[in-house]
């Protein structure tokens, strides 16, 4: 059994497949800090000297992998099926026998159908309709001629004019607030970026927030906030301390 | 000419080339011609005739349901005539309430605007016209006319089935668009005019 | 239940209904079920039932090119097994060539599984099915099943030419799961055997 035996040696771990594969499913190891692609290194290096391909093994190795990686990708990203994210370890590897239970009937399914199709190759049935089979008729309810009026009539209207005052829509320049938030920050170490623009209309708030992400990408602020919808809150970046920089790295993370 | 004289492989009997025909004809849907059959079965011509006899005689009418029919193109199979009632209910489809807006307005160009080609409701509707002229000319509403004598294009009509479903004695009894202009050149014009407008 | 007495109409005798029957399955396109043909041919579904055995008799494997199968929920003509090498000859299989693991895999779950959406595919396959799915569409094994209550995401099932191309009664027809390999304690048993012998 070529996947048992697996030796792998990474960074995170050093020893046989199998007890990597158990550290994971008790929760002992975290799959994040495991590099899954050394491991299918290893595989494939360990193909490579054998003289006959273990198809069996080949299968095995694709299954749980792809099911690490699975798992692996579901705890990178929590949001994308929190359900499952917050499963408890004991409950995680129950979903993860489930579903490779699952794939498995599907299989066996799938091979019934093939050896279904080899045996059924010699039933031959016709596809589409007989060459001599009666035309089906359509047939319509009885209308009224004023129907056809009316619909000349509608085609006779001149459409209405379509109002396109919602085009009119002007942004100022971003420009404006990047010169607006440079002075401020001349002036003062920190401002909250809500309290600055309350006073301005939405369309304008949009813009400023532009202003203050190129701000940032030119590396002139850096950015605080504490939870989704709380107020951001502007730092000049030479003032930055190390605390700073941290929130800021974990405010990077999650939004992007 | 006479025919040269040859060692006949002996092949399957005709009654199982018969089958292999039948099987051959209820798989098909296009008639199938002796040509084919032979191809098919990998055998004479000739023997296919002898095995077209034998499957007639089987599906022959008041024999069978299944009848064997000679058509241009070859051999079909086709429902017995006592069946026709029967089959005519099994391809009967629920009588349709209304037509949608398109098919009512191509309807109207072509019966109050007189016979018109396809480029020429799409030029009053301002959207392509093929499929919606196509769908009504199979449904028996709009039939064709000839060919307009500038472009050549085919033109289309309405039919006496749409003045019977509109009720209709004869297109002079269409209501009268008097509010649209005076008559079917003027109120074409101003169609166009105003699809060209929306168009834009 | 005792059955009420009624008067019967005579109707046709059997060998006449069966006829019908027989020109009714000749000419149709899909499977037709007792009730189709009861309607087509206005008469008891009691009386159909004779009369398909009537014609089972007369259109069976050895019998005849045309053989009378009990498939995808109804009853419908083929060729004869017999003739399947001059059949191949003329006719394409241009449903079933080529269906790829993928695609068995993919009937299979929307034929155990009921309707489902791409997503529930590719999450129990593990890779995006949208390819899959549209192919397997386009050649007539899966179609739209409306949308699901909550995502909204359109569902998809067999159709019944799946059942007519792997030669199924029904779906019912299909094997149990459960004798089907995979079973979901006993891959974990296997999980934790594998983490106890290591008894790190």
């Amino acid at each position: 059994m070529i996947v048992q035996e697996l030796a792998l040696d990474l960074d995170a771990f050093e020893g046989p497949f199998d007890l990597l594969l158990a550290l994971v499913l008790r929760d002992e190891i975290a799959l994040s800090d495991v590099e899954l692609v050394e491991v299918v290194i290893a595989f494939i290096e360990r193909l490579a000297e054998r003289e006959d391909i273990d198809l069996e093994g080949c299968g095995e190795f694709l299954v749980l992998i792809a099911s690490l990686l699975e798992l692996k990708a579901r705890g990178l990203f929590p949001d994308e099926a929190e359900e499952l994210a917050e499963l408890e370890p004991e409950e995680a590897a129950e979903e993860l026998a489930r579903r490779l239970a699952e794939y498995r009937r599907m299989k066996s399914a799938a091979a019934w159908l093939t050896d279904r199709l080899v045996a059924e190759c010699d039933r031959y049935f016709r596809l589409g309709p007989a060459p001599l089979a009666p035309r089906p008729e359509r047939r319509l309810a009885p209308q009224s001629a004023d129907l056809l009026g009316a619909a000349l009539r509608e085609l006779a209207t001149p459409p209405a004019s379509v109002s396109l005052r919602h085009m009119e829509l002007r942004f100022p320049p971003v420009s404006q607030f990047l010169d607006r938030f440079r002075s401020v920050l001349a002036r003062r170490r920190r401002f909250d970026f809500d309290a600055e623009v309350a006073d301005l209309p939405r369309s304008d708030q949009a813009v400023a927030f532009l202003a203050l992400l190129e701000l940032r990408k030119t590396g002139e602020v850096e950015l605080e906030q504490s939870a989704p919808f709380a107020p951001i809150r502007v730092s000049r970046c030479d003032l930055a301390d190390e605390e700073a920089v941290e929130v800021t790295a974990a405010w990077n993370v999650r939004s992007a | 000419m006479e025919r040269p004289l040859r060692l006949v492989q002996a092949g399957p009997p005709v009654a199982q080339l018969a089958r292999t025909v039948e099987a051959l004809l209820v798989v098909a849907s296009q008639p199938l011609s002796v040509a084919d059959l032979a191809a098919a079965a990998a055998d004479d011509a000739d023997r296919i005739e002898e095995a077209l006899a034998v499957v007639g005689a089987r599906f022959a009418e008041g024999e069978s349901g299944i009848v064997l029919e000679q058509v241009a193109g070859g051999y079909a199979f086709r429902a017995a005539r006592e069946a026709a009632e029967a089959c005519g209910r099994l391809f009967e489809r629920p009588v349709e309430r209304g037509l949608s807006q398109a098919a009512l307005e191509t309807l109207a160009i072509a019966a109050y605007l007189g016979p018109c080609s396809r480029p020429d409701i799409a030029r009053v509707r301002g959207v392509a016209a093929d499929s919606v002229v196509a769908n009504l000319v199979e449904r028996g509403l709009l039939a064709e006319a000839g060919r307009s004598d500038d472009a050549g294009a085919v033109q289309y009509r309405t039919t006496p089935l749409f003045e019977r479903v509109f009720g209709l004695e004869s297109l002079a009894a269409l209501p009268r668009l008097d509010d649209l202009g005076g008559d079917a050149a003027e109120i074409r014009e101003r169609l166009e005019q105003l699809s060209q407008s929306r168009g834009a």
